[in-house]
């Protein structure tokens, strides 16, 4: 299949789904073409996009979906007619939530509770219905608990295209390992000198 | 006395972070009896407002002042000072402690989260299209076979959301403000009515929140000005709003309308 | 305005809005540019797709809309797309259609296509013929329309053993209102225990 015509099939089907948006392996199954022609004709209609100051779209990657979106620059533009999706910011005790459902999904509500010293469930029934999390199996054992993780609406949200993106889980434990270590060399050296001052006293 | 906000803690663990930095105390050293007296302090403030949480604020209470009893235990004193005989006792704050640093992992990356929330690329999307012109009479596939509720209730929920954030397009007369010179008239008609006493909330019959707003402004300005005063026999009692002056006249000259 | 900014905001905004499209006027009032400007750049727009072969995009006009289509020649694509079995979209309609009922039954479909802004007889019809959705009731009134409601069939589809079991919908409304008011109460017990402290000093 000639590319440009690939190009406007890939945006066709983008255009279409919405939302919901495609993976590689979607788009070559419909089009009936290889998984790195569909790569290389999202690369090919993203630089398109990029490079026409008249195109108002652009191509989004979330985990492994690709969505047809606006461009940032365009926002205010937008927000003119439709409210910013994250219009509604999530509480404190959500965000918690939500932090510890995304370092350690799977995870039960048990467990949520667990780590926040706190019942848990009105913010996580706020997260699952706003699509930021859901039940993604359930745990061993008799109670069968939910576990939940984040959801491809969560990186959208957050303005990720993937888990790796989260920043990194603050690590406490190891500074205080290392404060550990710095008060054991101190004293180490003030027993040291000391031994010093004494033998060449 | 401390000033203890409602909601202003998310649960045991995050008050006694709060306290431990506020104390400037050393998490790993955690003085027990300090932290302690502390904590009851704010949970007796707290427990008035009724938390849901009441009952997770009192358990810690409790493993507080245990692990507080454990550590007055007698210790042998060599133990203390040389470190080659400290053996299997451990350190009754030790389980605590690793919550506290547990929790306090997820905070900062709650806060974390919020950032990115705040700073979130804008990208707009669209509802999918309708493909019913595209679709065959006899189409029979319906769902993809991993459907579940979560993908109902997420439906509905794009629906709203939908519907919600077209609302500015249609609605584009705006809603006119009361001022708060006239709503304070309204108020003190109110009050005369009732006698010049009225409950708190019997003042704010209004639905929607602009009138709310107002009224409760056109309240503060009435106490400003001791046309009335308000009065809660106990904490978080309903309030009764007296009238104290029977005439406006001379005290809506100097009202700052935000126009 | 740039004719090719103007281009890009007016794509965008269509892109948004999907199936509903915009009219002139509300575009116009929405990119603060006179609807002669706003003609043209559709125009243009059209013309820029027509004649970009890589484009899949094109724009229509349904009495005095104008909407962001994919080009005609394209279809065959989009047929795919609603026959592949495992394609998440072609549920979309019927998904909604059945999460509306599913959440507020009993509802005619009056009701649900003003909830979604579409006509929705189709996915009715699929719904009932497929057993997930039946007549439950007839609406008081002139019209006596048709109440729908979920059936048996669909609580086995979704594995619940009651109605009961959806997961609840957001108190999203409840909640926003819940901070207000704590607001407001905690900004009245301020200003209320200042007043106290003048009394008593």
């Amino acid at each position: 299949m000639n590319s440009k015509i690939l190009m406007s099939r890939i945006e066709a089907l983008l255009f279409v789904v919405g939302d919901e948006g495609l993976t590689v392996k979607q788009l070559a199954d419909l089009l009936d073409v290889g998984e790195v022609d569909i790569e290389a004709g999202l690369s090919e209609l993203k630089t398109c996009y990029e490079n026409n100051p008249a195109s108002g779209l652009t191509i989004k990657q979330l985990a492994d979906t690709y969505l047809l979106t606006t461009k940032p620059e365009l926002a205010n533009t937008i927000k003119k007619l439709v409210e910013h999706p994250n219009s509604q910011v999530l509480s404190t005790a959500a965000l918690e939530v939500l932090a510890i459902i995304a370092y350690k999904q799977p995870i039960t509500r048990a467990e949520i509770e667990d780590l926040r010293g706190v019942k848990s469930e009105r913010p996580i029934q706020t997260l699952v219905s706003r699509g930021l999390i859901r039940e993604v199996g359930r745990a061993e054992g008799t109670g069968r608990a939910i576990l939940y993780g984040t959801t491809k609406e969560f990186l959208h949200y957050f303005g990720l295209s993937d888990l790796s993106e989260l920043p990194p889980l603050p690590e406490e434990e190891f500074e205080a390992e290392q404060e550990q270590t710095d008060l054991f060399m101190t004293k180490f050296q003030e027993v040291f000198q000391n031994e010093n001052a004494k033998r060449s006293g | 006395m401390y000033e203890v906000k409602l909601d202003a803690f998310q649960g045991p663990l995050d008050l006694l972070l709060h306290l431990i930095q506020r104390l400037e105390i050393d998490i790993y050293d955690i003085p027990m009896a300090e932290l302690t007296a502390q904590y009851m302090e704010h949970v007796r403030a707290m427990q008035v407002l009724e938390l849901e949480e009441a009952s997770e604020y009192l358990v810690m209470a409790a493993t507080l002042l245990a692990i507080k009893s454990r550590m007055l235990l007698p210790v042998h004193e060599g133990e203390m000072e040389e470190s080659e005989f400290e053996v299997e006792e451990p350190d009754p704050r030790e389980e605590l402690v690793q919550k506290l640093v547990e929790y306090k992992k997820f905070k900062e990356a709650a806060n974390e989260l919020k950032k990115l929330e705040e700073n979130a690329p804008e990208n707009f999307t669209k509802p999918p299209s309708d493909l019913s012109p595209f679709m065959q009479d006899e189409q029979l596939t319906l769902f993809n076979p991993d459907v579940n509720v979560y993908d109902l209730l997420y439906a509905f929920q794009k629906m709203l959301r939908r519907k919600q954030l077209r609302k500015p397009l249609k609605t584009t007369v705006k809603k006119q403000d009361i001022p708060v010179r006239e709503q304070m008239f309204k108020v003190v008609d109110v009050l005369k009515q009732r006698g010049g006493k009225s409950s708190f909330f019997e003042l704010f019959p209004y639905e929607d929140k602009s009138t709310l707003i107002v009224t409760f402004l056109s309240l503060l300005e009435l106490m400003k000005r001791q046309v009335v005063y308000v009065e809660q026999e106990n904490n978080f009692e309903d309030l009764t709003v007296i009238l104290q002056k029977e005439e406006l006249l001379g005290e809506l000259e100097d009202i700052d309308e935000q126009d």
